[in-house]
């Protein structure tokens, strides 16, 4: 679990991963969409919160699935069109649970922590607001 | 006196991202300081002006506008997230 | 859609998924599992048949799903405990498609896709039998 | 004239990958064929006996064994695919 301003190192997160001795390694990664032109995104966190949610949710998958390892990465501060916002990586024994517990966690990462987006386009810089379909897609998980 | 946090639009707005604060005896739950901080006016009752736009944590809890802040250290207040 | 001896270089397929230009790639890498002393796993193909049931498998998934690109790598021949058999990547504008459209792949993967796999352990090679919970997994694709 | 494909256990017990044969006219469907090839005894009798056990392909397309080679240029016959 790790927030951090540097870009993501997928190469380096997945053969950790690999090394987890699973035989199944389910990933999702977030790129930045340049959504209507947008330039630039500005992810901003609530530190320790942010810390606490990531621990949290990686704790709850560990409950729910057999793991042999989990990774979420999340980036924070300014980012250009394509670059890497969000890893989720998983390991398992079996597909099955890599990846439903790799969904689960980008799904409930959408919600449960504390980040937020800005997208700018040219002068105009704007928060993105709270997306119905995120909440339902976290809730999902909250009724099985 | 408590540390107050803000994020996102909610920070932009006030302008700051974090003060203290020590509000009055009769300030019982997160709603109640967002009340008195919004009567501060101008970015204050800007950003706070509508709570249904909000959401807050107490010691880097998540929890509902009612909740209590007795003993609180630390309060955040800021939009719906929208991380990943 | 490939089928090769080669080993699978997963950072030039993620690389070649990234710059398809969708919001979110999934991904899901299966790997040797040295079960019980596995020392060596032996993958048969049926060459025309296997690349038509890829072809048709990524046909399938891109009617289902929105899809900026897909991709599906499975290795034949001999393998260490470790090494990569198959790789699924896939790349929409929102997480949900991306990561349905990963599951979907690999489940039907394994149940119409004509490979077979021969696990060596010390002088005793056996080949693997078909796996109920593959059955399952691919027939809710049918069902939905 | 028909491509006979065999793959995994089926290729080991029968000792051959490929072969070419013309099965006698009565013989319609893939089943048939099987139970055809299953007469030569030895591996074919040992790859082929229990049919429960085997699927099959009519020119690369995935069949029911009761399905007809009328036609057919190549039957590929092998265990329950265990790829991925």
């Amino acid at each position: 679990m790790l927030v951090t301003e540097a870009a993501i190192d997928i190469a380096a997160e997945l053969d950790a991963l690999e090394r987890a001795c699973g035989g199944a390694v389910a990933t999702f990664t977030g790129l930045v969409r340049d959504d209507g032109g947008v330039e630039e995104l500005f992810l901003e966190h609530y530190p320790v919160a942010t810390e606490k949610a990531l621990s949290d949710l990686a704790a709850e998958a560990a409950r729910r699935w057999s793991l042999a390892a989990a990774t979420v990465i999340h980036r924070v501060g300014a980012m250009a069109p394509g670059e890497r916002i969000v890893f989720v990586g998983t390991v398992a024994a079996h597909r099955a649970e890599a990846l439903e517990a790799c969904a689960f966690l980008i799904d409930r990462l959408k919600t449960d922590a504390p980040f937020w987006k800005r997208e700018t386009r040219g002068q105009d810089a704007r928060w993105v607001g709270e997306r119905e379909s995120d909440r339902d897609a976290a809730d999902r998980w909250k009724r099985s | 006196m408590i540390d107050l946090l803000y994020f996102a639009w909610v920070r932009e707005s006030i302008g700051i991202g974090h003060e203290r604060a020590t509000p009055p005896a009769e300030v019982a739950n997160v709603a109640g300081l967002i009340d008195w901080l919004a009567m501060r006016g101008g970015g204050y009752a800007e950003a706070l002006g509508d709570k249904t736009r909000l959401r807050a944590a107490v010691d880097q809890l998540f929890v509902p506008l009612d909740a209590s802040i007795a003993g609180a250290r630390e309060v955040a207040i800021f939009p719906p997230v929208t991380g990943g």
